[in-house]
């Protein structure tokens, strides 16, 4: 594919509305740097919702193309936050699952960059184990009621609306049964947003207490007791895409411009960074060809967010400066930013021993033993 | 009085809370902590009486560091235990007031007054005096007393936000001036080598009580309907920690053993293993706790973040990883022999 | 032809056992079966039929290439395949016998004959021809082929037993002589290149073997009462080794992506990352490849071993791990910017 | 301890006798190295057996002495191998639990390195999990029949005896109930020693059989069905001593002679080295006040095998040298043997994953949450 023209105009914007906007490249700029206005400004050009079809406000592009366009926009630390979730998670199950009346309701404002989504996965006591959900959704008259409480919401308070999985029915055999997801607007009575802070100094996460929130009949998304499955197909796009291998390129390209770094520690990062982003693009292609590869997003997420890592802990022996993420001088508050960040990046997104665990048990229950293609 | 020093020391630090919820540590509020520390004395222990110290080993000083590390917010008491006293002790002068900072770099002291500047110096902007090294003869050095007041400070914050300040001072004025027969750049050699035990002994702190609060969570928190501590992945994480904190505990170990007060302090390979094995324990022990505790780990309402900004911080003040590894194998690489090296023989 | 090479290639090699129980890799053995193959033209695979090959494009040769390599045993093969005739078809020099080896060193060629010496070549001990590249004009290099029995070889082995040799000729005659339109220091690059193509292609293969063996072996393979497989340590190591060979896999795929012949073989940063890849997962695949196997790994009866040497020696060949990671960084930092020199924009 | 004098003998010896014996350094030595000729000359320097009490022909002397002369020793990659497993295992297991005449028949021997001694615990199918042993010692009358097969003992073929762990009754509730530990000499009839051959293209792992052997009753060595316990205790001899971390000094030794090592990487073994040696020879003292280390003697073994790993793998990238274990020169032949031997350090005396399983066990179960003592 040559997508150079389509680099060059995601990298000319990029930087020109960056500038507009008095933003500043970040390190995990897809958590951390939330920009509405750039938000927007990226959806006028087409940039947001790329896959989903026209008739619901999208672009029918390419998975590819989405994937091109997230990397420039990564590789530059382009503030994508605000966006981020509700395009990349909420936008493809909506469309995979929703009713029509759904698609209409969520689709066109995700594409736009008007509406932005949290994501209600994990609580308090489940950690890893989602099965042990204890957010429950009564049906009631009219529709259902939500009780309980998300942890970990990144943005819900600067979020529309928040993707809950919720309990629905008692778990049969299968643990993971009677698991159900919502689409639930975070303006409605009861819903409680505590923000919860982090050691970077920053409110990004929160936590979202549901007290008894009447929720209308067309707030389920997909069948009832269907929420596991529903959620296991999302981690494909979660887990694969280009901010599990770039979130510290920007560091990484400051360094290269202020330190000494032909030597062979940075040679080691390039090519494990080209090597990464060809399994990750190879993921990319396998979902424009419709397919689910679970395993190979996990194997994207658990070597990129290792080699991030890394990079960081190169950046710091190399960087002649002190990490300080608030300097005025960008290879130190670079490095201070991505720093604060590295011992959570091999959690985001499901720890990286659970990841392991779900490549093992694929590679060995498959009898040809080799990687899923 | 080991063990009674601890549990008083914690016991002042725990009536005085040092953050405000969900903002991280106060700067005021930690030094009122801290005062309360320095008004009981506990700021000259390890120091002799006759110069205003309240004497002790560095095994008391040890403790002390301790106390106050397991809590997790930044202190200036281990610079002061260890750099401030061991400098003082060493030079022969009194202890003049609460927060006596020591100018890690040269300067040059003469009839218009002591002149320095030094990048980055720790708790700088909290100093009640400062002491500045300066060359006299070829085998002698001046220490000059200055006060805060006459000096310039750019003052900035660490990782987890202890303060410090490039320190500039322009003829200042010294409150008294005192000969100490070492030469001017073995005296900075020396102070930085106390700078590096500081750290040393701090990591210590801090990988300890991670290892502590590690092992309580996989204790405590249930997944899939049992303890952590009984999964597999986990249990093999916990003892890849323990190894690392073990290490690193032998290796400061072996770099104190045998010192009788910071003053003790030499610039060599055990020093130098220590601040290696302790930046390595660092990185290690930061990434295994942390994957262990998930998320909560990173939040300000836990402790944990505490303890792992510190390290992260620290592992790069008075030398780096780097610099000292490279010590190590020049040293190493310039004996006759390795092994003999490696024993301390030669 | 996919797969049907393959399985020729194997059942070929599996009638031709190449080892003494006991005593590993037979030379003699090893040779008769490779002659073999030779005899049945699999060694003109990739060359055009015009200069005594075969035909055939890349993917036919790394057919051959796996299935040699997924046997374990030392072979030319792969050296033939890619480095032979990859500068057979870039010279326009027809193949002049089974085993043609190339010195990757710089000769020089005039009417006294040809002179040359190399370090360590692969296979020369079998050479039935010997190649040796010399500069001719400024732009312009010469080929000559030299009968073996004219060169002083002084042989050695590698780890797997691989023969190799240093190959000194002192102007020696030369069998036939041919011009080419490249420069020769350009053209040592080529073979160079090609060399590392040639170890990278079968770092694969051994890597995807070892993957393989080891699913089996903890398939198979029972501990307290339950398949390996079953434990939570266990899948830690065998996920870590399929990341491993995954990021091989793909690193080894960009850099052969869009070529069809050998020749068309570029020494730049695809290649450079191929090769790091190729040493790092070799490193990882074979420490957790045998964790996983236990005792059984490091023993001759089990086939793990060969692949396992194999390894360990070609990542040290045509270019070590720590070179050709400098040379990406190198061309990194000369490269205006970072991300466009990622994306081999520039 | 001042241990200079006691150094400073070994080391002599050492040199002088290995160069009588035409014996070069070798890594790995106390595995690899086996020299009948260097281990008695040893042995009349009074030490082997040092720690055994002079009646039985030993020395009297403390595990601290003795680490000092095995340090010196490993330093030096002398040959060790012949009396080694019987001077580190089984002498300290026949001083604490044989009979009397056990150890009038034994130790003696032992302490002169006349008798030397294979270990037989693991099994073709047993792996780490020892309580799945199958051979059995069966009583009959004036003692007991030995059937089955011991695999991976070092140097059988040259050794006089074995330590035989064996099932002697049913297991009860705890797997590892009704097994017992056994004394034979292998020249007994119906013992067979078969070859396996290794990677290193070395002699030294056997296969030995045992096809219904007859052994006295004084072959039992310990009570009956508490071989587990025994064999356990053992292995805080096994684990901590300095062959853990010092196979590779050898090579250490000449790449820096040859090789520029003056940079952060050796820095960071030197360090590791250090630090390491200090855990060991802590465990020493803990061995002459008494103490079973367990849990600190895995850790020294987790901790010292990976960094002999790590020093192949730095002098791999640093030695300008090709690996040759046949060379002729002193580098690239210690960087052939000890890269032969990378892939079975972490397997040695445990596999490391085991040992970390007994670290965490002991650290999630103790209350105070610090390392033994």
């Amino acid at each position: 594919m040559d997508d150079r023209k389509l680099r060059a105009e995601v990298r000319a914007f990029a930087v020109r509305t960056m500038a507009a906007l008095g933003l500043r490249p970040r390190c995990d700029s897809w958590m951390v740097s939330h920009s509405p206005e750039f938000s927007r400004a990226l959806a006028a050009r087409g940039w947001v919702g790329m896959t989903m079809p026209s008739e619901y406000g999208g672009h029918d592009r390419s998975f590819l193309e989405r994937y091109v366009v997230n990397e420039e926009l990564l590789a530059l630390g382009a503030p994508v936050a605000a966006h981020w979730f509700a395009d990349r998670q909420v936008g493809p199950s909506v469309l995979r699952h929703g009713t029509e009346e759904q698609r209409r309701r969520y689709l066109p404002g995700i594409a736009a960059a008007e509406r932005y989504f949290a994501i209600g996965m994990s609580e308090a006591d489940s950690g890893s184990d989602l099965a042990a959900v204890r957010t429950r959704a009564t049906e009631v008259p009219g529709g259902w009621r939500l009780s309980g409480a998300k942890i970990w919401t990144s943005h819900a308070h600067r979020a529309h609306s928040i993707l809950v999985l919720a309990r629905t029915d008692p778990p049969a055999e299968r643990r993971h049964t009677g698991l159900s997801q919502f689409l639930v607007d975070l303006d409605l009575d009861g819903v409680e947003v505590r923000p919860i802070a982090t050691m970077d100094g920053e409110h990004h996460f929160n936590e979202v207490v549901f007290h008894d929130v009447l929720l209308g009949e067309d707030a389920l998304l997909g069948a009832r007791g269907r929420g596991w499955e529903q959620v296991t197909a999302e981690l494909a796009y979660e887990r694969s895409g280009p901010e599990r291998f770039l979130s510290t390129m920007p560091l990484l390209r400051a360094l290269m411009r202020e330190a000494d770094c032909a030597g062979p520690a940075v040679g080691s990062l390039l090519a494990e960074l080209r090597s990464v982003r060809v399994l990750s693009y190879q993921v990319a292609q396998m979902l424009d060809q419709g397919r689910v590869p679970t395993v190979r997003s996990a194997l994207v997420k658990d070597l990129g967010t290792q080699l991030e890592r890394r990079v960081v802990e190169v950046a710091c022996s190399l960087a002649p400066v002190r990490p300080d993420p608030h300097s005025a001088d960008e290879l130190p508050r670079l490095l201070g930013e991505a720093l604060l960040h590295n011992p959570d990046r091999t959690l985001r997104g499901g720890t990286n021993e659970i990841l392991r665990g779900i490549v093992a048990r694929d590679l060995v229950g498959s009898s040809a033993g080799r990687l899923v293609p | 009085m080991t063990g009674a020093v601890r549990q008083v020391v914690e016991g002042l630090l725990s009536d005085r809370p040092q953050e405000v919820p969900g903002q991280g540590w106060d700067e005021e509020l930690g030094r009122q902590a801290t005062d309360a520390l320095a008004d009981a004395g506990w700021l000259g222990v390890g120091l002799p009486e006759k110069l205003g110290g309240e004497g002790g080993d560095l095994a008391d000083v040890i403790e002390i560091v301790d106390a106050v590390g397991s809590i997790g917010w930044p202190s200036p008491v281990a610079d002061q235990l260890l750099i401030s006293n061991g400098l003082l002790e060493h030079a022969g002068v009194a202890r003049p007031s609460r927060y006596v900072v020591v100018v890690p770099a040269l300067g040059s002291a003469n009839a218009d007054g002591v002149t320095v500047t030094a990048d980055a110096v720790p708790w700088a902007p909290w100093a009640t005096h400062l002491v500045v090294v300066s060359p006299a003869g070829e085998r002698t050095a001046t220490l000059s007393l200055v006060e805060p007041g006459h000096a310039h400070l750019r003052p900035g914050r660490t990782l987890p936000g202890a303060p410090f300040a490039e320190v500039r001072l322009d003829r200042a004025p010294a409150l008294s001036t005192t000969v100490v027969g070492t030469a001017a750049t073995d005296l900075i050699g020396f102070v930085r080598s106390l700078g590096s035990l500081s750290r040393a002994v701090q990591s210590r702190s801090a990988l300890r009580r991670i290892q502590e609060l590690t092992l309580q969570h996989v204790r405590m928190r249930e997944q899939f309907g049992r303890p952590l501590s009984a999964f597999q992945a986990v249990q093999q994480h916990v003892a890849a920690l323990a190894g690392e904190a073990a290490a690193a505990e032998a290796a400061i170990g072996q770099a104190i053993d045998g010192m009788t007060t910071a003053a003790d302090v030499v610039d060599g390979p055990r020093l130098a293993t220590a601040r290696v094995r302790a930046a390595t324990a660092a990185r290690e022990v930061v990434r295994l706790a942390h994957q262990l505790h998930g998320a909560i780990g990173i939040t300000r309402e836990y402790e944990l973040h505490r303890h792992t900004l510190a390290l992260l911080a620290w592992r790069a003040e008075f030398g780096t990883e780097r610099e000292h590894a490279v010590q190590l194998a020049e040293a190493a690489a310039a004996a006759p022999d390795l092994w003999s090296w490696l024993l301390d023989e030669s």
